[in-house]
């Protein structure tokens, strides 16, 4: 069973969603929480057996599908992707378990799992066409939470955000058939297997120009500057679950893929655009912070917090070195968790007063009291207290970033200002003051169901934000080969300079060099 | 000197009829027209050598698809003249040349480099007929018996659609006609 | 011994914890009683590693376990115990042990008496932290806590704007500093492989000067933040707002003293970049000066005492940054416990008057509340440097050490406002304690502070008085990890005329502030000729500079953020979005009308399309024939 | 004179563009069927030729097949045709706009 628990990852959420129609409607909670439960506990107990110690894929399948195109079925973890995975079912079981009443509550458990599906299958794909067929699958189901449990504007967000990260996901579709091409050419054979590509060592103009194919299409799914915008109006209509989900999950699919793909695939590449990437991210961060501070809206400041949380993402992982890829991995949990936390405990408030404008409240710590602290919890996470999970991302990130720029550092650095910036002026419009609104006197505290999802996510956060290594040693074996594997097919000196050597003797490892072929 | 004297006289009694049934305003002429231009045609087959072809064409159009047509008119007012707005006469007859010619020189093309390679060769001294019918039920039994199965539909999908009672659309309704209808129809089940 | 480290770092941290379950429950004085004990605990514990450090004088340093671990970094939660965190150690854990105990009557009517000790525990366990960490990211982990506290404990009474205003100002100005800080731990870490301290120092000596000084810049901007210097210092009088305990104990005593830390934690840093210190020495005396100009004319009793606190923290940078390490440690000590005790006494005298906080409308309270004017009188003694309270040991140190070391004018200006400091010291204990009972104008009764109070109080007065008696044995113990600079003026002759000449003029400014404040009887309303005085307005206005902040960056921030989201965000970035969707969708509503339905016209189209592909399948295959050709027609009118 | 593939080629060009000509002009759905039968018509001519003069079946087949698809076209045309007759009383092309977009 462990040698196939990843399809079963895959595919037991959505075999179970099928039955799922033919539950009834009282007991569909119950089928969904113990759904999510069981493949939370699978996904535990694929931690339990994940070999910290090993860099490189494990619990690897290989079907194949084309087998004259090479296409393949071919999953696997490594350090990278595991987290995420855990990441993923336990936000699709919390997300269940505190679902507030919801008209449709059946199609809502029915859609989260499939997209639970669609989610594990990503992270666990090493075959870029399954890849590429779940990270699209994995629109739909968000498409329909967007549309129909939205706001307002649902229609308007969740077409945006269909139509943007797919036009994104096409050119990124074609720099794959590309990449494939290209494989075919220097070994003669088709090969999807993103291991495979791993070995082809490409030129460097071809690497710009992949690269800035992969990059439309994962930085519009982060979402990077300037091609954010879907991300505000997708989480300002979706229902609470679908932005704790998108926000969680579905954006680290861009910065993961940055990571599986862009980096080892395109060493010269990234090294080259690191510094412009570097200056959108610190774009990202300050601009969109400030953004965040203008909000009227307390979701739409969690929301623009994510973006600019993203960008310290982009700029550990594009620090092309151990500190920083382990860092924005590292954040990219942290971010799930903390902005996962935050967005249910905006939901928490709109459930009761059905608005989420911060000029509605005020005071509400007085009426609200554990609400109030565990929201300063995640408040303090998402401005990067230490002993908060955030902060060992935010500050590996930072300082890998550091041995490459000083003075861009320095300017990302800001982050930390901006974002208490941002953070403490919306908790002061929400929780201080005298409690003005005759609505808000008799505010409910959080309830137990509201807990049960938002005390374990207190706990992970401070948790791993004292003791990170179960999840940082994983992370750095893998990331350690990641960027070793970058130094030795760097053919340009601006590369071999960016990117560190691990080991003292270069290891040859077999290559498969375009040039030489031709 | 026959064949050329053959051609041009079947040509040029071709495209006569052929423009009549484009041009004409009666369709009682169009239809005439049109089933003496399907016999000129034939001739061009039998010209050819595909006799089978020929006889077929006759066959099948003349006797056939032209019965057919003309069964069909009896349900159209055909004394009257038909009436037609035209547009732009120059588009028409120019797009068509140009579609022509473009398809004429598509085909003509691997022709002219001669490339073309025979894959069933007519064979010298057997009669066209047998030759078709060995290929015909060799190589391309599959689409010979698809073309039947399509014919047999075909038909049935006439019988039908010319035999419903099509007084209702149920698409072209909007939701209370359709309402209504169904009432109609339970009062006479129940009645 | 590690078990007392242990207890001593943790007992702290149960205190909060314990607090922090009843933060939603009404009063219970218990959870007081218990928060002190256990704070109490911390101190016995950390005077048993005095004991400990003075008797062999072995560090004890500790690994708890490790924090993170990645590519090279390696960052473990250790602990030292070393004469100067030792002295930091039982400076913080004896001045929150009396300010728990304290709490405990002053927050008596406050419906948040629970939380507020959690918070305070928090406070204290952070602050161990940072002073007992091995590591700058173990210090910096104690210094965004201590931060995080004093939000929580700013904006403790958060049903007032002006409180949650100070604490969000506090704590965002704490992070301009911080980043400083993070960017000289990078520093540190890229040029030296290791963030623990004696890996670090090690290391540096082989560092070229030029990292050396911007790794030493990165950091003091770090500890200018916390230690509120120029052009950081605004929040601390507006972090006023908070309880007066907190105030004693966060930006009085402990937390505000942690950049001087700092700079005495890395002294080996320091001594290779002289010039840095230079820097740091001067911007010490300007603050020294700077602040003490602004305490002459404040009107807010609180705010008073907090630029006294800032200005000597000037002092205390002074001192560190002319090397003087030992000194500026002493001063940090001896200041922790006088300054506290005149905060804890003004909180005594906002009890008393309602929490009305204007000098001007007390006076003549040393009748109701005698103890508080002894103590606060004695406290105001010592902060003015006069013989023999321990203001005087550890102020008179830091003059001699910038006397000896030839800086003249950072002498004679820690000289002047040592004269200052005694005038607004006096002019507060004269305007409250003396002349005319002002307050029956208000319709206030005041009375004295419950016993226990004043009994707690009571060790930081003795502290107060005797710490000067502690400079020998201090000595002894913090030179074996600080530089041994002993100070001594070189003739007997110069060293009497100094230190008396000192004396007098301090004592002058006493007797000043006396004669002009001791019989005030009316309360100013802004009318008089000084008031009106350009000079005045200046420093009651504190040169008008949180006025600039307010209106040169807080306001600029916050209009160029609405306008990068209504303008650049929803006008520019997401408008182009849409454009570019909405070009595609008109291209179809407007070829929309092809289909008009028109079966025709359809046909029409139909071939129309059918001869644009044909035309184009010529095209290709002809371009595909002939390509030989038409590359070699290209190349040769250069287009390839 | 002898009569060549390209004479063959060209009189089926002009019988298909005289088919397009009444593809497009006729308003009558009858005559449009007219056209389109003139259309496979020539393009049956052009089969029959190429086969002659390649000495190649395949043609034929293709013009046979063209033949048989044309019967059945007619079948289920004229089926529609009298079905739309019923209902709207002519079958003129310009009234058949529902299609439109």
């Amino acid at each position: 069973m462990l040698d196939h628990i990843l399809s079963i990852l895959i595919f037991f959420p959505a075999l179970a969603a099928i039955f799922g129609f033919m539950i009834q409607k009282d007991a569909i909670r119950a089928y969904g929480v113990s759904v999510a439960a069981i493949e939370f506990g699978l996904s535990l107990w694929l931690w339990f057996a994940f070999d910290g110690n090993v860099s490189g894929m494990q619990f690897m399948e290989n079907l194949p599908l084309v087998p004259s195109f090479g296409i393949n079925y071919i999953l696997g973890v490594d350090g990278i992707s595991l987290f995420i995975i855990v990441l993923a079912a336990f936000f699709t079981m919390i997300g269940i378990a505190s679902l507030t009443d919801t008209p449709n509550e059946k199609n809502m458990i029915i859609t989260l799992l499939f997209l639970q599906m669609t989610m594990v299958g990503v992270f666990a794909a090493l075959d870029a066409i399954v890849f590429y067929v779940f990270w699209e699958l994995s629109l739909v189901p968000m498409l329909y939470i967007i549309g129909a449990w939205g706001g307002p504007l649902r229609i308007y967000a969740s077409v945006k955000f269909f139509l943007y990260t797919f036009a994104g996901s096409l050119v990124m579709l074609v720099g794959m058939l590309f990449m494939a091409y290209f494989y075919y050419q220097a070994t003669g054979v088709w090969s999807f297997a993103i291991l495979d590509w791993y070995r082809l060592i490409l030129p460097e103009n071809l690497q710009l120009w992949l690269f800035a194919a992969f990059f439309v299409g994962f930085a519009i799914k982060v979402p990077m500057f300037p091609f954010h915008t879907w991300l505000p109006y997708a989480h300002g209509q979706a229902p609470t679950i679908g932005s704790v989900i998108l926000a969680a999950i579905l954006l680290k699919m861009g910065t993961y893929a940055f990571i599986r793909f862009s980096l080892p695939l395109f060493p010269d590449a990234s090294a080259f655009f690191m510094v412009p990437i570097a200056i959108i991210a610190i774009i990202m961060i300050i601009y969109t912070a400030m953004v965040a501070y203008a909000q009227k809206d307390v979701k739409q400041v969690v929301a623009y917090s994510s973006i600019s949380h993203m960008g310290v993402i982009i700029l550990g992982t594009f620090a092309l070195n151990v500190e920083g890829i382990s860092g924005s991995i590292f954040l990219m949990i942290a971010h799930g968790v903390v902005s996962g936390a935050l967005f249910l405990l905006v939901g928490v408030i709109y459930d009761r007063r059905h608005t989420k404008m911060m000029d509605q409240f005020g005071g509400i710590a007085h009426v609200m009291p554990r609400y109030a602290t565990i929201f300063g919890i995640m408040l303090m996470a998402s401005v990067g207290m230490p002993l908060t999970i955030n902060f060992v991302g935010e500050f590996l990130s930072l300082l890998g970033f550091y041995q490459q720029s000083h003075i861009l550092t320095l300017l990302a650095g800001t982050a930390i200002i901006v974002g208490a910036i941002y953070m403490l002026a919306a908790y002061k419009k929400l929780f201080f003051g005298e409690v003005t609104k005759e609505e808000n006197k008799n505010l409910k505290d959080v309830n137990k169901r509201e807990l049960l999802a938002l005390i374990p996510l207190s706990i992970i956060t401070i948790w791993l934000g004292i003791y990170p290594k179960p999840v940082l040693e994983p992370i750095n074996n893998s990331v350690e080969a990641v960027v070793q594997l970058m130094h030795n097919k760097a053919t340009s000196d601006l590369a071999k300079e960016r990117i560190p050597n691990l080991v003292e003797e270069v290891v040859v490892i077999t290559k498969t060099s375009v040039q030489e072929v031709h | 000197m026959f064949e050329a004297v053959a051609f041009y006289l079947f040509a040029f009694l071709t495209i006569a009829m052929f423009y009549i049934v484009v041009t004409t305003k009666q369709a009682l002429y169009a239809l005439t027209a049109l089933a003496a231009g399907m016999i000129f045609i034939s001739a061009f087959f039998f010209i050819l050598g595909a006799d089978f072809l020929g006889a077929i064409q006759i066959i099948v159009y003349t006797g056939a698809v032209m019965a057919l047509y003309a069964f069909g008119m009896m349900f159209f007012d055909t004394t009257r003249d038909v009436k037609e707005k035209q547009g732009n006469k120059f588009i028409i007859v120019g797009l068509s040349t140009l579609a022509a010619i473009l398809v004429v020189v598509i085909f003509a093309a691997p022709m002219v480099s001669e490339n073309v390679v025979a894959l069933y060769p007519i064979v010298e001294g057997v009669g066209n007929t047998q030759e078709v019918g060995v290929v015909l039920f060799t190589k391309y039994l599959i689409p010979f018996e698809l073309a039947a199965v399509m014919l047999l539909v075909a038909m049935i999908a006439g019988i039908v659609l010319a035999g419903k009672k099509m007084d209702l659309s149920l698409t072209l309704m909007n939701s209370e006609e359709i309402e209504e209808a169904k009432k109609q129809k339970n009062k006479k089940v129940l009645s | 011994m590690e078990k007392f480290l242990y207890i001593a770092l943790f007992a702290p941290l149960v205190s909060s914890l314990f607090a922090a379950l009843f933060t939603t429950t009404k009063k219970k004085t218990f959870v007081g009683i218990i928060a002190s004990l256990l704070i109490f605990t911390a101190f016995a514990s950390s005077s048993v590693l005095l004991a400990h450090i003075l008797n062999n004088g072995a560090p004890i340093h500790v690994e708890m376990m490790t924090w993170m671990a990645t590519g090279d970094l390696y960052i473990p939660f250790g602990f030292v115990v070393d004469q100067v965190s030792v002295t930091m150690m039982m400076v913080v854990t004896l001045v929150s042990t009396i300010v728990h105990i304290y709490s405990i009557g002053y927050m008596d009517h406050d419906k948040s008496f629970n939380r507020f000790f959690a918070w305070l525990s928090a406070f204290v366990f952070s602050m161990m932290i940072l002073v007992m960490s091995d590591n700058y990211a173990g210090l910096f982990i104690g210094w965004e806590g201590v931060g995080l506290c004093s939000w929580g404990l700013i904006g403790f009474w958060f049903h007032k704007e002006s409180a949650t205003w100070a604490a969000n100002e506090a704590f965002i100005m704490n992070r301009i500093a911080d980043l400083g800080m993070l960017i000289g731990i990078f520093l540190v870490y890229w040029n030296t492989g290791t963030l623990q301290y004696d890996g670090a120092f090690e290391a540096f000596k082989t560092l070229d000067t030029a990292t050396l000084t911007w790794i030493g810049i990165f950091l003091f901007i770090g500890a200018m933040g916390k230690s509120a210097q120029f052009p950081l210092h605004t929040w601390l009088a507006d972090a006023m707002e908070g309880p007066t305990p907190v105030s004693a104990l966060i930006h009085a005593a402990t937390m505000v003293t942690a950049g001087v830390y700092l700079v005495i934690r890395s002294n080996e840093l320091y001594d290779l970049i002289p010039h840095v210190g230079l820097f740091i020495a001067s911007l010490g005396a300007f603050v020294a000066l700077f602040a003490a100009s602004m305490a002459l004319v404040n009107r807010d009793m609180k705010r008073i005492i907090a630029y006294s606190t800032l200005s000597q923290l000037g002092y205390m940078f002074a001192a560190a940054g002319l090397g003087a390490y030992w000194v500026a440690l002493f001063h940090l000590m001896a200041h922790a416990f006088f300054k506290a005790l005149l905060f804890l006494g003004a909180g005594n005298v906002m009890h008393a008057m309602h929490d009305e906080l204007d000098p001007f409308k007390m006076g003549g309270l040393k009748k109701v509340m005698k103890g508080t004017f002894i103590m606060m009188t004695l406290a105001s003694v010592a902060l003015a440097g006069i013989f023999p309270l321990a203001g005087f040991f550890s102020k008179d140190a830091i003059l001699e050490a910038a006397f000896v070391e030839h800086h003249y004018i950072i002498y004679s200006v820690l000289l002047f406002t040592a004269g200052l400091t005694a005038f607004y010291s006096f002019r507060l204990v004269a305007l409250i304690f003396h002349g005319e009972e002002r307050y029956k104008l208000f319709g206030i009764h005041p009375h004295e502070a419950y016993k226990f109070m004043l009994v707690a109080m009571s060790p930081l007065l003795i502290l107060a008085i005797i710490a000067g008696a502690m400079k020998g044995t201090y000595y002894e113990m913090v030179i074996s990890v600080l530089p041994e600079t002993e100070y001594h003026i070189h003739s007997h002759l110069v060293y009497w005329v100094m230190t008396i000449g000192t004396q007098l003029f301090v004592i002058g400014a006493v007797v000043y502030a006396y004669k002009k404040y001791a019989d005030w009887k009316s309360v100013p309303d802004g009318s008089s000729d000084v008031e009106q005085s350009f000079m005045y307005k200046l420093l009651y206005n504190q040169y008008y500079i949180p006025y600039a902040y307010e209106e040169y960056i807080v306001k600029p921030y916050r209009e160029i953020s609405e306008i990068f989201w209504t303008k650049v965000d929803m006008k520019v970035v997401d408008a182009t979005v849409d454009g570019i969707a909405g070009i595609i969708y008109g291209t179809g509503e407007k070829t929309r009308d092809m289909q008009s339905g028109n079966l025709s016209t359809m046909l029409k189209w139909m071939v129309a399309g059918t001869v644009a592909l044909l035309s184009l399948a010529v095209v290709f295959g002809l371009a595909a024939r002939n390509s030989d050709e038409i590359v070699a027609i290209l190349s040769a009118l250069g287009v390839m | 004179m002898e009569i060549g593939l390209n004479h063959y080629l060209v009189l089926s060009t002009i019988l298909f563009a005289i088919g397009l000509v009444g593809v497009m002009k006729r308003k009558n759905l009858l005559l449009l069927f007219f056209a389109t039968e003139i259309l496979l018509n020539s393009v049956n001519i052009a089969f029959a030729a190429i086969s002659h003069y390649y000495g190649d079946l395949t043609g034929q087949m293709f013009a046979f097949f063209v033949i048989a698809i044309a019967a059945s076209e007619v079948a289920v045309g004229l089926g529609l045709l009298i079905v739309w007759f019923k209902r709207h009383g002519n079958i003129d092309l310009d009234s058949m706009t529902s299609m439109r977009g």
